[in-house]
């Protein structure tokens, strides 16, 4: 359902290559631009300084300062801003500094950015794609670690991606520009600095959910930064003879319902794990889809392994919050030995 | 100065009577359970229909709140279409915003203007000379993306014109408890472009203001403040009872003279339009707005399934579900 | 845990009145005001008008325009005023005149409303009550119809209650301004003018969920405006021999767990019904709760009876998206045929 | 005018130094890992301490943003527990906001101005004359909840000062592609409230017009807008490489004279100080710096259950669970 095609990168001599995913994103970036005159990038300090992050490092130079520029310091005038450009036919990718900071720019996403398809009848398209550098896991202070996705994924009209590595992060970054619908794409920012391997040439596929590790006692569904730590936990597992299938979900809006319940229809048993508070979270959905397709195969309720109920911590006391590997096997092994009562 | 054509002012009267008349007659219709609700323009026709007239619809576009209709009827817009808004057919109105140059109706106070913006600076990219009119309101400027949009288009000198219909009232809330200091047009210059006061009650001279902006703009000169100063005659919307906030006498006083009856006055009297003109438009407008309201009655209702059109370009797995479910639930 | 104790209105005299849902509220908002002199109520046209539905009607009358004011028309200055007023030691209960326009004020009320105590290490604290008009059903346009419980629920910091009915409407109200944390009150609008008895003298509990009909074979949680429909379709099933239990969540943060479980422990089947569009509806909060701590004795899958995800439609579209009692009864009849595969 | 007493400008030089010292020793401690980050003050001393001279504690309220160290300082704020913020022990800082009369630290750029408000209409509804001092950067005047926040500071007359620290940056964005017109002082016109542009570097005059704001504003006459002219000698943050986007001899160029090197000469000069006190006040840095230090290093990590308090008044039965799951999973 939200399959693209990606095209093929003008720079791919030796397709395989070793990149971070702060790189991977920025030459899905630059690959972007060159590949189509209407894509802009724009936001606080994504020019001169190619943002806090260096996700747009050097794109400001090779691409002049028409098509990636700074704002004013005003997230709402930015996505306003991106609405009329979408609507003068560009495609805007603009930028909020952290994922808290989407929060003065709520309206405009939700009421404008999400409907104006909509509203229009289709007439005023939304190819935006929001990057919003995500999560928390690098001891942030208040406002700069936040877990946004259960936000998004209620608001029909808004597609929402984030990938766990810098293939993915190449790849699902050039299909979210290209999608022609509006998606926020959420990036783990502590991975950034992560490097693996990227074949820029192929995609090997952009849509849905992707099986990361194949297993069959248990299913972990997670994405973004948490994906990693899923893995782990996987692997720790393995060594006690418990194999986990891990499924990174990728699109966390609209959700690859079938993968997921595949693998779960397969495994009896499943573990859904992120950072954001657990009530209401993307988490909730996922059990509830789970429980909804397989309720006959399930062997324990499913369990969500998740940030507590509490604002997201800042500085050390973030670890408190982020479910760690320890707390991951916790949730396994509770749902393994889950015995009907 | 680009003085209107005896042409010109004769379109401008047609396009306010018909605005007047339409806005009447929609609030007669609303009584009469024809449309649900509607935001009468009353009074504002002179700072609508004289602002439409600086819009170059071969380049310009229009970023309107809800109460521009006599904006949207002097643009042309497709009138049923626009009204589809207001009878409840589709929000925003099924027009084409993008065939007028007109965007659906906005019912976030203060969202269009970035919009404007945006668009204002995809036209500076591209090396075209169209210019974004954002329509707002007195309340519509105590918003923050309203500040917001000023300060980008300053900052970029965009080809972009804030016309400000300060008719005095949000709903209940007179200019005094809105806008700090008292002028809107004031604000302007805090973003260093121009904010000009014009009587949003003289068609001739809104007109006017509009085109200087309009031009200005054109010129690479960047943004205009425009406010309008006029006068909000009627309820906020057929639902709102003014009588609660406001007396008879205060709208008397302070309404002023109707934009219609002194522009015709002045017209009549400089010979641009005579009583055989008067009686022509008088004719056509009665058929025009028997026209208008059996196609407002006849509009076939909206299948239930257009709910799930247009959400994405594609409908998603989960939404083919849901439109199953939901044919089978229609059933009732 | 949302227990407070209600102040015994002065005006009782017969304790049981016919109200509806806006008088109840109009007078729990001026037994407020009588009450407490740090009581303050602001918002766009809430002062001479008495508000657009009329809520906070004669209330700057009788207490003046220092204690019961109009706002300039921009809701993030308004719930910011109220942050102030809080920490000037008032008792803010702001107004937001629609569901939808909450939005622009989304950042002060998730980033400052929500975590002023946190921040200040409970130095600072927020007894805001923020009123918004809730839900669809008066085919209003956009932005005029929108559920917005899950982006609060998902918030900690925050509480979120919502009535069903003129008595708890007044008594919820009550004990929302009453309580020392911030709460989003949502009132279904579509509601306003329904009567039904109240009694200001005993609120008969104000914390928790509320058992508002027994029944044996299947449970329904619902809250707010849908609270109607759901009796409805428990009526229509009694006629059938099906006895539902409905259970009225109110407060939609915290939830009331306890009760839900209990409820469904007896019933072993239930179907959650909101407004709200499906995918990260409060709905999947409330199913992964129960499937959780009821997974043996659920006889079927968690049905879940909701709004579609699609942005919520206007006019005479709104009857499409809004939960039928049609709707609700196929949810029904659904659970109580699952069986097992 | 309010001439300051010797002891006053003493005090005035003493804070200066102290903030300055401080402020380089944390760069210092950010290098050798004791701070995680932190967003240094250089060059804005006489902003800072100007203004907080302007402050009565006994009535007023400040509202920083997360630069404001110097205010802090200068407030007597308890210096470890507003540290707390930088080191990662408490966000906001754990310093007690009410006795201090200063708010956590912000870091959502804008929030803080509409609070200030809310705290000043208090004021005028019980009938005090404590003043709110919302700290605001060029950066956050582009936001719109501080417009919303300025027009609702008008339209009330309320007693409220915007102390803009115009500091040239916003991270990597000059002011010349932050602020529409140039100017964040003209703002103040559209407000309908004076807005007084001031020599940030130099401390007397900030403090004069902080007197005469806040004065202003205690008078019942309403708010002032303050716009501090300085510059952000050092990088955003400790993180910040602002060789990416402006050199050294623009740094030079533009930073102008340091504002202690400054002061100095003239109270020297003036025979306000003599050497013997700027001895006294750098043998008294010394050991007040090694003290936050060692308090500092020795500051006990929190403990994990702290994240589940505060969050309400009570736990909710919710977070006793995940407190418990909290304990169990924290066994790692
Ligand atoms: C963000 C937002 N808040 C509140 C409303 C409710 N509302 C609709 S119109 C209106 C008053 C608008 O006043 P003004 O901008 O002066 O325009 P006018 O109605 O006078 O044309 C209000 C408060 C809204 N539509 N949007
Ligand atoms: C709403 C919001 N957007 C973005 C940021 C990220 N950010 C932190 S400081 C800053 C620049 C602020 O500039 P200014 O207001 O001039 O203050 P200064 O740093 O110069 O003291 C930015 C963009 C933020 N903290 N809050
Ligand atoms: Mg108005
Ligand atoms: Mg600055």
């Amino acid at each position: 359902m939200t399959d693209t095609q990606v095209i093929q990168p003008s720079t791919a001599e030796t397709s395989i290559e070793l990149l971070s995913v702060q790189q991977a994103l920025n030459r899905a970036l630059a690959d972007e631009l060159a590949a189509d005159p209407r894509v802009l990038i724009f936001g606080e300090d994504v020019g001169t300084l190619g943002g806090v992050f260096r996700v747009t490092d050097g794109l400001q130079a090779r691409f002049g300062k028409e098509r990636v520029f700074d704002t004013p310091l005003a997230e709402a005038g930015i996505l306003g801003t991106a609405v009329g450009l979408a609507i003068a036919g560009f495609k805007p990718v603009p930028e909020v500094q952290f994922d808290g900071f989407s929060y003065p720019a709520f309206d405009q996403i939700v009421s404008q950015v999400a409907r104006y398809r909509y509203r229009s009848r289709g007439r005023m398209t939304m190819p935006i794609t929001l990057r919003v550098p995500s999560y928390g896991g690098i001891r942030a202070p208040e406002l700069h670690g936040e877990s946004t996705e259960t936000f998004w994924a209620h608001v029909a009209g808004l597609k929402v991606v984030s990938p766990s590595n810098a293939h993915d992060a190449y790849h699902l970054l050039r299909a979210a520009i290209q999608d022609p619908d509006p998606v926020i794409f959420m990036e783990p920012k502590s991975r950034y600095w992560q490097k693996s391997e990227v074949d820029v040439a192929n995609s090997g596929g952009t849509s849905g959910a992707k099986i990361v590790r194949p297993g069959k006692h248990l299913t972990i569904i997670s994405w973004g930064a948490m994906l990693g730590r899923a893995v782990q936990a996987a692997e720790a597992a393995a060594e006690d003879g418990v194999e986990i299938e891990v499924v990174d979900l990728r699109w966390l809006s609209p959700i690859d319902t079938q993968t997921i319940v595949e693998s779960v229809g397969r495994t009896r048993r499943a573990v859904v794990v992120h950072e954001a508070a657990r009530t209401a979270g993307l988490g909730a959905e996922v059990s509830a889809r789970i429980t909804e397709h397989c309720f006959d195969t399930l062997r324990a309720p499913v369990e969500r392994v998740t940030g507590y109920d509490v604002p997201t911590p800042s500085g050390p006391l973030e670890d408190e919050q982020i479910p760690s590997v320890h707390r991951i096997l916790l949730g396994v092994q509770k749902v393994l030995e889950y015995r009907r009562g | 100065m680009s003085e209107p054509t005896r042409d010109q002012e004769r379109d401008l009267y047609r396009k306010m009577a018909k605005a007047r008349a339409l806005d009447i007659e929609l609030v007669r219709w609303q009584r009469q359970g024809i449309i649900p609700a509607f935001p009468p323009s009353l009074g504002q026709e002179a700072a609508q229909v004289g602002m439409a007239a600086a819009i170059d619809q071969t380049r310009d576009f229009a970023f309107p709140m809800y109460r521009e209709m006599g904006v949207a009827l002097a643009l042309d817009v497709d009138m049923l279409g626009y009204l589809g808004n207001h009878n409840g057919n589709w929000n925003g109105g099924s027009h084409d915003p993008m065939r007028h140059r007109f965007t659906p109706i906005q019912s976030v106070v203060g969202s269009n203007s970035p919009h404007a913006v945006g668009w204002a600076l995809g036209q500076k990219l591209d090396g075209l000379d169209g210019v974004a009119v954002a329509f707002v309101g007195d309340g519509g400027s105590s918003q923050g993306d309203t500040h917001e949009a000023m300060n980008f288009a300053g900052v970029w000198n965009l080809p972009v014109v804030f016309f400000v219909t300060n008719n005095q009232w949000a709903i209940s809330v007179p200019l005094s408890e809105q806008v700090a200091g008292g002028s809107i047009a004031a604000r302007a210059a805090g973003y260093g472009f121009p904010g000009v006061e014009v009587d949003g009650n003289d068609v001739l001279a809104v007109r006017q203001a509009g085109l200087d902006a309009m031009a200005r703009a054109r010129r690479g000169e960047g943004p205009t403040l425009i406010e309008a100063k006029t006068y909000r005659r009627g309820p906020h919307a057929t639902s709102d009872d003014p009588g609660r906030y406001r007396t008879l006498e205060e709208e008397r006083r302070d309404g002023g003279e109707d934009p219609i009856t002194r522009y015709r006055s002045s017209a009549l009297e400089r010979g641009v339009i005579d009583e055989a003109f008067l009686a022509e438009v008088d004719a056509e407008i009665v058929p025009w707005l028997e026209d208008i309201r059996t196609h407002l009655i006849n509009l076939p209702p909206r299948d239930g399934s257009e709910i799930f059109e247009n959400v994405y370009a594609e409908l998603t797995s989960d939404l083919v579900e849901q439109r199953a479910a939901w044919s089978e639930g229609a059933q009732a």
